[in-house]
């Protein structure tokens, strides 16, 4: 069998409450920039700040930092895919 | 597993994260309706995001990141070997999602008081682009608060095994798992919470 | 018509054409090879292989490539042919198809109406597509023309008949019990005949100053897909002595027996689940283009059937 | 049933395992190979009732007018027959019950990554199932929507529609837990020197067909929990009157059953990638191309769904962009076909029945393929789009395609884990009926489908009526074809002569072991030295 344990690494609680104060830094964000009414384009301004903290936590929380390079390319091809399913979606409408 | 040889560790994760997959592209496909419907009503959601409880949806957000910190820490925690704290820092994930799904149901009666539901005579009087954004959010929010309650449900197993000493520095791959699943549900309230409350 | 028009069909059947040709090559090609090989390296006559060979770089990227450069063909035909069905003549005489369960009603610009799609010869016809109820689906096949009628969306398409004749009209989208009765026909009349046609009263209804005729009503609106006059059951009650009979209907859950008179029968019309008659789904769609003129007039044709 | 086990000690065989007995034995082991013939039963028992269904249908179209049963009845007869064959025989049929019974043996292991998972999975597909047929018989009836559950005539229906979707739902979860499954499986737990050089065509075909499964089917899920709250809660999002629009319905639906249509097809041909070669005594031509194509289709495949749609009132960008890319997915299926076709070359080719169904997958799967390219061109499919024409696209391929893998693999494996084989003549005539009732049967609804008549027609104009007939006619001929195909399958493998280790002198690592294999497969962890198809290497004559 197939048997390359990868060894774990552990992160310390100080690193994690650092990841943790920088989420909730990044939450007040979001809030505070969706009330400067810069209407509906700031939906790509939540977006890409959501995106960040998803980062931080799939990162350092869910340990992928950390991971081999296999769950890596598995995890971006699952967002691939997700994002093709949608990308295409916009063909038809926003062309019709 | 019974029949298995020796213990994989590293397979029991693949096969999680594969999982933590499929929930995402479930909930990926309530997102694709969202924007899709998002580019037709984008001055309807705006409007009718402006109308959500932006407080518990702040709050709830802060809970969340806190749980996730919390059972971040447990998987720390079991490898050091610190039984004690990892019961705690459990115990004070499940009791964040307990008052996550507590805010929720004081949310949803004061939407619904408001008259705010799915084919609620209101909604359906009102513009198109409201009842569809109100809809979506009914749906989404209650299949996330489903896998809230699920995943406490995991983690106070979890806790349990700890107890009983079946979860252990030497093998803690079922704590693993399992805080990947709530990290899992953190990360979709992480994008629900911009999507429904800060959209304006 | 003018010869410089190309009809829809005359777009669609040279695509049909080369790609069936293409495929039958292949296919023909393959099976060929295939058999050949089954006789020529049967064990019987090759008891033993006489090649361990388990590939070969070129033959696989000419194979590869060949596919590629047929297959692009192929797509740039069909798109090719599938913008001229979308690009419509300018001069196209506008026509309204209406689909409800389970009829056709064609209303034309000076509100004529009728239940088969009447088109001068030689003259191309761009038909707005309208739903009252589900997905239905505006089928010509003379014409190689399909396009779905959905609620809420403004579909159409357009055909030219280039000579006389009757066609079929199918409705090709799944939509319930009466999907396979959904048919009518397209008649193309020589130009003028059309434009005498389309003056002219015939029995069909007209809705352009309400109209009083029951009978000729319940067909155009499509009553009678569901209702018989015969007494057999539909999908809907029959109306045969349908009038003061006295039956079981739930209103809101709520069983209660009445008599069927003018208010009651005028009701299931406006607002068919209000009340529901014991043992039938809540299906019948509520016509909201009907005029009380026209209610009236269909209670009074259903009162007549005894 | 207890098969004899001619080359091992009777204990070893799994058959005789220690433990539970009786019907627990079965419902309840964690064995990939009981677990696998679960499978193959239960699915098979759907087949024929579905079957069952499909040739009522066809007696019904046999003229024109009632024949034997209302619009009604035959509205719910496609539909279940649909939702049948699809979500409850071909889709968990295949990786469940020839995924189940080879895969692992074919990599070296003793069992799936996750036993326990595996038999749960089955019980989901039963449950799941279960309320499928419970949706039959309670509430409004059958429902009536036609497989594809469009909206908003699903929403509307009076029929018992909201309990079979859920029913499907079950299943779908069951098929991803599958899928999750295998990857895992095929990643962790290959033998030593089982590289992924050396994987058999078959195990490479579950492999792209998992990820399709983990991927794709959750979109599904989703799909069908919104029918149900559009039906139960009224949420409106697909109801045009409520601002939602029926053909985001249409994009999700797609999204996961276009993918779906690969899910039916690639094991098979990865049961026919492993045949070809057995029987024509030489390697696979092209293994990496195959294996590859394989994952180009299940890559390529999620981007095509579009297609399903030309004629909905989608964009005119959107129908260039997805028939564009359904061309694109044809190439690897053309380059698995043409490497098939070529691995026969100066060979030594023998005609038993599983190289028969396989040589006739090649011909109706090509025949379904190459139609799909007509309904792939844009201004074509326009013209045959929802008529019988594409009724007789999807059999081609799923039936033509995917069960008569399905049958070859039945006669190649089967005798693996009973130890005992079929006759080979019946085999062949059973084989003669089905081939030649099938091609009377679809062909003539591609005729149909040109001539312009639509599917879903319980009624048809007079013109149609000789070509409906004959149609019937055929599907007779098919009925007789699998009852004695079944018949005598299944006589052989309990009474029939018994078979060695390796009856059909292959070179992948399920003819190195007994048959039937004893519960841990190997008693020794094998360590694999040669390819698949490495005849010689197997030391094979
Ligand atoms: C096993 C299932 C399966 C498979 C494998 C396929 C394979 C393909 N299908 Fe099919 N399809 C279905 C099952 C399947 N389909 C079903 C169930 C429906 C109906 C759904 C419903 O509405 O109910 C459907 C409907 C369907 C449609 C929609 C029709 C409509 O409703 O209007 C289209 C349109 O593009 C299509 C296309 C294709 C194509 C291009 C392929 C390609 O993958 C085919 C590739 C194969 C070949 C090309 C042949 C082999 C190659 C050669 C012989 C070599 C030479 C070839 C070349 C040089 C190109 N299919
Ligand atoms: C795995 C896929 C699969 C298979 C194998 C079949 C098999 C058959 N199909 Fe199926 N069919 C579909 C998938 C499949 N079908 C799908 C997805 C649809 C679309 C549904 C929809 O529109 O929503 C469809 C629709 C469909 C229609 C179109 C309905 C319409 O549009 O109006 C018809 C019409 O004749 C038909 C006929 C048949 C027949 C006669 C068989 C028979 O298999 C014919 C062959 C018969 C045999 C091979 C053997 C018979 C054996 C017995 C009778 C055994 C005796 C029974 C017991 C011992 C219990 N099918
Ligand atoms: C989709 C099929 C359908 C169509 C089209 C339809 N109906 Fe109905 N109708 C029904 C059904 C089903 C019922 C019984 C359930 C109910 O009462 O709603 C019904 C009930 C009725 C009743 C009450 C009958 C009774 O026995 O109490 C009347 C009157 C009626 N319809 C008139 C009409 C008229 C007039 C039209 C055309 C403008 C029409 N229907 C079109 C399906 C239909
Ligand atoms: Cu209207 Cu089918
Ligand atoms: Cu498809």
């Amino acid at each position: 069998m197939i048997m390359t344990e990868p060894k774990h690494h552990i992160i310390g609680y100080g690193s994690l409450t650092k990841i943790w104060l920088l989420l909730l830094f990044l939450t007040g964000l979001t809030v505070w920039v969706s009330r400067q009414g810069i209407g509906i384009g700031h939906v790509w301004g939540s977006l890409a700040i959501a995106a960040t903290k998803a980062g931080l936590v799939i990162a350092f929380f869910m340990q992928m930092r950390y991971e081999g390079r296999l769950l890596r390319w598995l995890l971006f091809v699952a967002l691939l895919i997700l994002a093709i399913f949608i990308g295409l979606t916009f063909f038809d409408l926003l062309y019709r | 597993m019974s029949s298995q040889p020796h213990r994989d560790d590293a397979g029991a994760k693949l096969g999680m994260w594969l999982f933590l997959f499929t929930e995402l592209l479930l909930f990926g496909g309530l997102f694709l309706l969202y924007s899709a419907y998002l580019a037709r009503y984008p001055h309807e959601f705006a409007v009718a995001g402006a109308r959500m409880h932006l407080v518990f949806g702040t709050l709830n957000t802060v809970i969340l990141i806190s749980s996730s910190l919390l059972v971040a820490m447990a998987v720390t925690a079991i490898q050091k070997g610190e039984r004690r704290t990892v019961l705690l820092l459990l115990g004070g994930t499940i009791l964040c999602a307990a008052v996550f799904l507590f805010n929720k149901y004081l949310e949803w009666s004061a939407e619904i008081n408001r008259g705010i539901y799915p084919d609620s005579p209101r909604l359906n009087a009102g513009p198109p682009g409201e009842s569809v954004f109100y809809s979506l959010y009914y749906l989404t929010v209650g299949l996330h608060g489903l896998h809230v309650l699920v995943g406490g449900t995991l983690l106070a197993i979890v806790a349990l095994r700890v107890r009983q000493g079946a979860i252990h520095a030497g093998n803690f791959v079922l704590l693993e798992n399992g805080a990947l699943y709530w990290h899992l549900v953190d990360l979709v309230w992480i994008f629900i919470f911009p999507l429904y409350y800060l959209i304006l | 018509m003018d010869p410089s028009l190309m009809t829809t069909t005359q777009a669609v059947d040279p695509v049909f054409i080369f790609i069936f040709a293409a495929c039958l090559v292949l296919f023909i090609g393959i099976t060929l090879t295939m058999i050949w090989f089954v006789i020529r390296y049967h064990r019987s006559r090759a008891p033993a292989p006489t090649s361990q060979s388990d590939g070969n770089l070129w033959l696989e990227t000419i194979w590869t490539v060949l596919p590629i450069v047929l297959v692009m063909a192929m797509f740039y035909y069909g798109w090719a042919g599938y913008l001229s069905l979308r690009n419509v003549p300018p001069d196209a005489l506008p026509v309204t198809a209406t689909a409800r369960t389970w009829v056709w009603s064609f209303s034309y610009a000076n509100g004529r109406t009728s239940p088969k799609l009447y088109v001068p010869v030689g003259k191309p016809v761009l038909v707005n597509l309208v739903s009252m109820d589900v997905l239905h689906g505006f089928y010509l096949p003379a014409f190689r023309v399909k396009r779905d009628v959905v609620p809420g969306m403004k579909n159409y398409a357009w055909f030219v008949a280039d000579r006389p004749g009757s066609y079929d009209l199918f409705c090709s989208v799944y939509c319930g019990n009466g999907h396979s009765a959904m048919i009518t026909t397209v008649e193309a009349l020589p130009a003028a005949e059309f434009a005498a046609w389309l003056q002219g009263k015939g029995e069909e209804a007209t809705s352009k100053e309400g109209n009083e005729d029951g009978a000729a009503l319940a067909r155009a609106k499509g009553c009678l897909a569901c209702h018989s006059l015969d007494g057999s059951r539909g999908v809907g009650p029959t109306f045969k002595g349908l009038y003061q009979s006295s039956l079981t209907v739930l209103a809101g859950g709520k069983r209660q027996t009445i008599v069927a008179d003018d208010a009651y029968l005028a009701e299931s019309i406006r607002l068919p689940n209000a009340r529901i008659v014991e043992g039938f789904q809540p299906i019948m769609p509520a016509l909201p283009d009907l005029k009380d003129t026209e209610v009236a007039a269909l209670v009074d044709f259903i009162k007549g059937i005894k | 049933m207890s098969p004899a086990a001619e080359s091992q000690p009777v204990s070893s065989s799994f058959w005789n395992d220690t433990g539970r007995t009786g019907i627990f034995s079965w419902i309840f082991s964690t064995d990939h190979k009981r677990i696998g013939l679960l499978y193959l039963y239960t699915a098979l028992t759907f087949f024929l009732i579905a079957v069952v269904l499909g040739v009522l249908m066809r007696i019904e179209l046999m003229a024109p007018g009632r024949t034997i049963m209302g619009a009604q009845t035959y509205n719910a007869l496609f539909t279940v027959h649909g939702v049948m064959m699809l979500f409850l025989f071909i889709i968990p049929g295949f990786p469940g019950a020839f995924g189940n019974l080879v895969m692992p043996i074919q990599i070296g292991a003793q069992d799936v990554a996750f036993p326990r998972l595996n038999l749960f999975s089955w019980w989901l597909y039963i449950i799941g199932a279960a309320i499928i047929i419970t949706s039959l018989f309670t509430g409004g009836g059958p429902p009536d929507t036609g497989w594809t559950f469009y909206v908003p005539f699903s929403a509307r229906t009076g029929t018992n529609v909201s309990l079979a979707v859920f029913g499907v739902f079950i299943v779908g979860f069951s098929s991803i837990l599958t899928g999750l499954n295998f990857v895992t499986t095929i990643h962790r737990l290959r033998a030593d020197g089982m590289t992924w050089g050396r994987l058999p065509l078959f195990v490479w075909s579950l492999y792209a067909t998992a990820w399709v499964q983990i991927l794709a089917t959750p979109i599904l899920g989703i799909t069908l929990v919104l029918v149900i709250a559009e039906r139960l809660l009224g949420t409106g999002l697909f109801d045009p009157a409520r601002g939602g629009d029926p053909l985001m319905y249409q994009h999700l639906f797609w999204i996961y059953s276009h993918p779906a249509v690969y899910i039916m097809i690639l094991p098979g041909m990865g049961v026919i990638s492993d045949i070809i070669p057995v029987f024509s005594r030489k390697p696979i031509f092209g293994y990496k191309m195959i294996a590859f194509s394989s994952l180009a289709i299940a890559a390529a495949g999620s981007l095509v769904w579009g297609h399903h749609m030309f004629t909905s009132g989608m964009s005119d960008m959107a129908i260039l962009v997805f028939s564009f890319l359904t061309f694109v997915v044809a190439i690897p299926s053309a380059i698995k076909v043409f490497n098939w076709v070529s691995t026969l070359y100066r060979g030594s080719i023998s005609l038993e029945a599983p190289m028969l169904f396989a040589l006739s997958f090649l011909l109706l799967f090509s025949i379904g393929g190459l139609t799909g390219l007509i309904l792939g061109a844009a201004a074509t499919d326009i013209h045959v789009h929802d008529t019988q024409f594409v009724v007789g696209h999807f059999h081609y391929v799923i039936f033509g395609g995917g069960v008569f893998a399905f049958f070859a693999g039945m006669h190649y494996w089967l005798p693996k884990f009973y130890g005992r084989r079929y006759a080979e003549k019946p085999a062949i005539v059973a084989w003669v009926l089905l081939f030649v009732g099938f091609n009377i049967t679809y062909f003539t609804m591609m005729v149909l489908g040109m001539k312009g008549m639509p599917r879903r027609y319980y009624d048809y104009l007079p013109e149609f009526t000789a070509l409906n007939l004959a149609s019937t006619v055929g599907s007779w001929i098919m009925v007789s074809g699998l009852l004695l195909m079944l018949a005598n399958l299944f006589h052989g493998l309990l009474r029939g002569t018994p078979v060695g280790n390796n009856p059909w002198e292959g070179a992948t690592l399920e003819w190195s072991i007994p048959s039937p294999p004893p519960t841990e497969n190997f008693v020794v962890e094998p360590v694999v030295t040669h390819g698949p198809y490495d005849f010689k290497g197997a030391g094979i004559p």
